[in-house]
């Protein structure tokens, strides 16, 4: 294979790579994103990083890329995968922010024997006791970014805490993962709340039951406007003052901080990825990906181009259908923007670092993270997940 | 047959019906008369259940229906016609009839069965459009015929549902006088054992069709008795021509 | 009044027998699209019933299409019950639910109405939604299928179940057609015209209300079923108001109170959404736009229109009664 | 104890946001017997010019400002090209246009101002916290809290004490009767119009410090904004003052008592209501 292949460190554009490729067989990825509705910022993003990895490496004449908008329903989301899968005969799936819609295809996409790169959803399930050969996540999974937090929080001296999620199945499992853990350190959970989903705009209620409950800390898991909102409601009831807020990175993600301003000053939370990671590779892909798109990644974009990354990676090793596609992916390793990763063969989820970071101001004045901590390598338990 | 007992019913301050007594026996035909607002229409509405008496019984057939609502004093044979046209507007005059037919006769809640294509239905349908002179109109929708037309069909739907005592709130009210005398002949035509208490205002047309008259007036029973009393009462005629005086 | 006209009956027959067609030279996804469009034809249909001929504005029945569908996924999916009791089941329970609302909300009417059908169906979707023993907002899969192999259907083929899918759809109409036919069709329509004069003449109107809705829920509830072996999954999407909110589009964009009209619209709503949304992101726009222009432009939708346009031929002046016929001979001879 | 007046303030920071929003819906019903189902779009579309009004000012009070004025102009084009034909047309059909207006008025801010989540800061003579009733609450909201009181008894005057208000009054109760009475009632629905889409704008404005700013905040606020207006009676003042408490109140403590039940609890209530009081708890007409 004369490939021109370009280093990921280089980190720019391959402008060039048309040459030798056109001869090589397309693969048709089927990318299934929301492109309308609440989670469309995030499609936006991991389809970005998705073509930046294919642009970095000089292929993107090998990929054909079939867009499809689940709208973030799990129902559309299905129509969608089959249309991918049994009339466009895609090669590959790659995409899905919300977990509703993984679960919703996850029978399809084992029946069909079609391999497909999650480049978000992280319900434990997918890579747990719903597990499949043709599934491998590259993002992460709800119980993988929050179970460090839990000793961590320990170990800082946070004996009580008081959490707060939303009321849906992802705020359960990124709450319960870090319970667990907490727990298990000793730590005490003094009370839980469980917030109505997409109809919460008024946390007060909430902040102030949390309050009163006097811990020494409280974990929340939020994201998009909910996220925003909770931080800045946070801040204007003055409990930052007494009681530190801490939580699931998603909460102070790098897309929503410049609406949360100042408020997030200070919240600690544990991610898989930040944009300000000083590493040779992320600086190169942060630098490419602001030239493309005009603003810093988020966890969201790296994702996307981890996911193409991998796909990317697996077809260098030579796959080149379904079946050799889906085995190649599980062979993935090499050092990206967020630190090393693999692909753990007993469930086929990512094997990453999460990082332990608060907000703070930067040079620029500009809000940024600051790190304070890496758990390396977390690694998943089966959970009931045979391969 | 139709007993209603010191009928009363306020609007805030005011009694629209105040302490009305009526007694209507079986298959006669009670003239109400009175000046404009002097609460026919509400003594009506009283009657039909409509409105809800603030006081009073009414029994029909001896039976006190004075808590029931208007479709079961319907169901037992009370029917009424509106002084406003109160049509199913946008259907034809076959359909508004059948509608009467088959709700009185328990077609309405047939699932197997068309009642718009049932011998039977349209049988009594036709009889009745016979009788108050719309046999040709039958296809046409309500809003394509004439006000007469459509005040021929209020009395009709009255009609359909095979009443017992049937209550014609004005049904010449706005038609020429050739009309009146039609319905005036559609009145004679009627069966005897039907009750019929109609509110009219041509007084010759009142008169002479009625067994006894109740004249109402600021929500009171002033005056009751034959058509030879009522003539011959000055305190009706005082009431009665003082009110058609400003109409 | 509802009549099987032979405009209606032309465009119903052309409408089912293109879906077939289509359906057989389609390829994967365009089977797809016909399956969504057969089952948006039954719930339409099953809107129309109450809003169209009972003046029943109902914002719940997406939570009733849901219903049909939950019922059906847990019969099948988590409890191994024959998809044939799990159909019935699932027509039982969302006519039951349908036969609540109808009692409860019979009272109100007009806009009243319109918002407690509203707040009945948030409530089941909300429950939904929050109910984790029913899979809350990831909804759940594993739902079955019909098992027709003993007459030779084979419902894991996309093609025979899209035939399937039709069949049922035409099923509706001709069930519904046959009911707004029928003394209580009928019946329902006078109760639109006019609720007092039907009072008058002796029916008991809320009972005929609440009735009709449950007939209609059931329908609805059988749309859910097919929506549910189509996807073999559920979620709470289903029923949140915004789904009864498209069925409404749907009913007003092919024509309201015609049942082809729904039909019509139905097909027309997934054509329209599939074409637009390959061109722009901004599809919900386009649709948005279009619902506008025609209710501005006389709410007659895509079917109506066509049966306006064949009868506005046939309206003459204002016809008299004979009686008057007669009084105006008589005075022009005085 | 503390902890109970701090949840009562949260119950009435919410409750005067939704009247805020209500109240133009109501009277816009209670006057024109229209639906505008769009009402919520318009306090998104509000929110969203106070971000762009806050970015090209620097200041809150810009936003706070244009936002009303930018909307009300919005409805006067809505009233002119689309509401005003549709006035006669019946409640399914308004519904059902100002359902489509949703749809149109959410991919515009889409277009314009994208997906992500926007916000703007509150005001500095806000920031911070107060004493009130010995707890200390953000200061922000007691001046959403003063905002509504304001809004309120300045409404009432209005109402009770000018001619125009005497004439919406008179509208309300029966606007055939108005118009008999040399009312101009077409150019009334049109101020109102106008006015109720302002209080949206400013709704919207005086919102997005609290909230984020997103497209779809319009649709979210939309059905507690209906569930306000229908309890407390169309077209209703002192309705809308009504429900929105009681919405606001129920909301917030039904949050903190009864999680659980808490997203039920509002749909039980308009449903109960709706059976029972049909015409809402203080209907406009008698």
């Amino acid at each position: 294979m004369n490939l021109i292949v370009k280093s990921a460190l280089a980190g720019a554009f391959a402008l060039s790579a048309t040459t030798a490729m056109a001869q090589e067989d397309v693969i048709d990825v089927g990318m299934i994103l929301p492109y309308v509705g609440v989670y469309a910022s995030l499609g936006e993003e991991i389809d970005q990083g998705f073509v930046l990895a294919l642009e970095e490496a000089g292929m993107t004449d090998r990929f054909n890329i079939i867009r499809e908008d689940t709208e973030a329903s799990p129902q559309v989301g299905v129509a969608a995968t089959r249309k991918l899968v049994l009339q466009d005969e895609v090669d590959v799936l790659t995409g899905l922010v919300s977990s509703g819609v993984l679960a919703a295809i996850r029978d399809f996409v084992d029946q069909s024997q079609t391999p497909l790169i999650v480049s978000n959803a992280g319900n434990d399930e997918a890579t747990g006791a719903d597990c499949s050969p043709y599934i491998t996540r590259v993002s992460f999974s709800n119980a993988q970014v929050n179970r460090p937090m839990g000793q961590w929080l320990y170990d800082q001296g946070v004996r009580t805490v008081y959490t707060l999620a939303p009321d849906y199945a992802a705020g359960r499992q990124h709450i319960g993962a870090f319970v667990t853990a907490f727990e298990a350190a000793g730590g005490e959970v003094l009370g839980q709340d469980y917030t109505p989903f997409g109809q919460t705009q008024d946390f007060g209620p909430y902040l102030t039951t949390a309050q009163a409950a006097d811990p020494d800390a409280i974990f929340v898991f939020y994201a998009g406007g909910e996220a925003i909102n909770f931080v800045k409601q946070y801040d204007s009831f003055g409990i930052k003052d007494e009681t530190p807020l801490y939580g699931s990175g998603f909460l102070t993600s790098q897309l929503y901080l410049d609406a949360e301003g100042p408020a997030a000053l200070g919240v600690i939370t544990s991610l898989h990825y930040l944009p300000t990671l000083d590493t040779p590779e992320n600086k190169a892909f942060v630098e490419a990906f602001q030239a493309k798109a005009n603003r810093l990644p988020s966890e969201y974009a790296v994702q996307g181009y981890d996911a193409g990354r991998a796909l990317v990676e697996a077809v260098k090793a030579g796959a080149t259908d379904r079946e050799s596609i889906k085995e190649a992916l599980r062979d993935v390793q090499y050092t990206g923007p967020r630190g090393p990763l693999e692909i753990d063969p007993a469930t086929n989820n990512i094997v990453q670092n999460v990082y332990i970071y608060d907000i703070v101001e930067g040079e620029d004045g500009k809000l940024t993270q600051e790190l304070l901590d890496t758990v390396e390598a977390v690694r998943d338990e089966p959970n009931g997940c045979e391969l | 047959m139709l007993e209603a007992r010191g009928l009363k019913k306020s609007f805030g301050q005011i009694d629209v019906t105040n302490d009305v007594t009526i007694l209507v026996e079986k298959g006669e035909r009670r003239v109400i008369l009175g000046p404009n607002g002097a609460g026919k229409t509400t003594l009506f509405n009283i009657l039909v259940g409509e409105l809800k008496p603030s006081a009073g019984t009414i029994h029909l057939d001896g039976r006190d229906v004075t808590g029931d609502t208007v479709e079961a004093r319907a169901k037992r044979g009370l029917a009424r016609s509106y002084q406003k046209n109160n049509l199913f507007t946008e259907l034809t005059l076959k359909e508004n009839l059948a509608l009467a037919v088959a709700t009185a006769s328990g077609a309405s809640g047939w699932f197997l069965r068309d009642t718009l294509n049932d011998t039977d239905i349209l049988a009594k349908v036709r009889d009745v459009a016979a009788k108050v002179g719309l046999s040709e109109l039958l296809d046409h929708p309500v809003d394509a015929v004439s006000y007469g037309a459509r005040r021929q069909l209020e009395v009709g739907l009255a009609l359909a549902t095979d009443p017992s005592v049937i209550l014609m709130d004005e049904p010449t009210s706005g038609v020429g006088p050739e009309m009146i005398q039609g319905f005036h002949r559609l009145l004679k035509t009627l069966p005897r054992d039907l009750t019929v208490v109609i509110i009219e205002h041509d007084m010759d047309l009142a008169l002479d069709v009625a067994d006894r008259v109740s004249v109402l007036n600021y929500g009171e029973l002033v005056f009751e008795g034959t058509p030879d009393e009522t003539r011959g009462s000055s305190l009706v005629n005082e009431i009665y021509l003082g009110g058609r005086a400003d109409a | 009044m509802f009549h099987q006209t032979t405009t209606k009956t032309v465009t119903i027959l052309l409408l089912f027998i293109g879906m077939a067609i289509y359906t057989v030279f389609a390829g994967f996804y365009g089977r797809e699209l016909v399956i969504e469009a057969a089952y948006l034809v039954i719930l339409a249909i099953s809107l129309d019933m109450v809003a169209g001929y009972g003046g029943m504005v109902s914002l719940c029945h997406g939570a009733i299409f849901g219903i049909g569908a939950y019922v059906f996924a847990i019969l099948t999916g988590m409890m191994g019950i024959s998809p044939f009791i799990a159909l019935v089941a699932a027509i039982a329970a969302s006519g039951l639910f349908g036969l609540f609302v109808g009692a409860v909300t019979s009272r109100t009417s007009g806009i009243f109405f319109i918002m407690t059908t509203l707040a009945f169906g948030q409530m089941v979707y909300v429950y939904t939604f929050e109910n984790r023993a029913l899979g809350g907002d990831d909804g759940m899969s594993g739902v079955a299928r019909l098992d027709l192999s003993m007459i030779g259907i084979d419902t894991n083929d996309s093609l025979q179940f899209a035939l399937l899918a039709v069949v049922f759809a035409a099923l509706s109409y001709a069930v519904a057609a046959f009911i707004m036919r029928s003394g209580f069709g009928r019946t329902l329509v006078g109760i639109r015209s006019n609720e007092v004069r039907m009072r008058a003449l002796g029916l008991p109107v809320l009972r005929y209300k609440a009735f009709a809705f449950g007939i209609s829920g059931a329908l609805a509830g059988l749309a859910g079923t097919i929506a549910a072996q189509q996807t073999m999954f559920v979620s709470p999407e289903m029923m949140s108001w915004m789904m009864s909110g498209e069925a409404l589009v749907i009913v007003i964009l092919g024509g309201l109170g015609t049942l082809v009209g729904a039909a019509v619209g139905a097909v027309l709503f997934v054509f329209l959404q599939h074409e637009v949304s390959e061109v722009t992101r901004y599809w919900h726009m386009v649709v948005g736009l279009v619902l506008i222009l025609v209710v501005v432009l006389g709410n007659r939708g895509a079917y109506g229109q066509i049966e306006h346009l064949l009868e506005r031929r046939k309206k003459g002046a204002p016809k008299a009664s004979a009686l008057e016929v007669a009084a105006e001979k008589d005075a022009s001879h005085a | 104890m503390n902890f109970w007046i701090v949840q009562a303030l949260n119950g009435l920071q919410l409750s005067m946001l939704l009247f805020l929003l209500s109240i133009g819906l109501t009277v816009i019903f209670g006057l024109m017997h229209f639906v505008n189902l769009a009402h919520g779009a318009l306090y998104a579309l509000g929110a969203y010019v106070g971000v762009s009004a806050f970015a090209l000012t620097g200041m809150y009070w810009g936003a706070f400002l244009l936002a009303p004025i930018a909307v009300a102009l919005a409805g006067v084009v809505l009233y002119l090209g689309l509401i005003r034909r549709m006035r006669k047309a019946g409640p399914m059909n308004q519904v059902l246009v100002t359902f489509g207006l949703i749809f149109v008025l959410l991919d515009i801010t889409r277009i314009i101002w994208g997906d992500l989540a926007l916000s703007i800061p509150e005001p500095q003579l806000f920031t911070g916290r107060s004493e009130v009733l010995g707890v200390a609450y953000p200061t922000y909201r007691l001046f959403i809290i003063g905002l509504g009181l304001t809004v309120m008894a300045g409404l009432w005057l209005l109402l009770s004490r000018t001619q125009i208000g005497a004439m919406i009054r008179a509208g309300v109760d029966n606007d055939q009767m108005a118009a008999c009475l040399g009312i101009n009632v077409e150019r009334l629905f049109f101020i109102v119009f106008c006015i109720g889409c302002a209080l949206a704008g400013l709704a919207g404005a005086v919102a997005a410090p609290v909230l984020s700013v997103t497209p779809s905040m319009g649709t979210q606020l939309l059905i507690p904004v209906l569930i306000v207006v229908v309890i407390g009676g169309l077209g209703s003042l002192k309705g809308a003052i009504a429900g929105s408490l009681l919405v606001g109140f129920i909301q917030t403590f039904g949050a903190v008592l009864a999680p659980q039940l808490a997203s039920v609890a509002i749909y039980a209530l308009l449903a109960a209501v709706l059976i029972f009081r049909p015409a809402g708890l203080f209907p406009a007409k008698a």
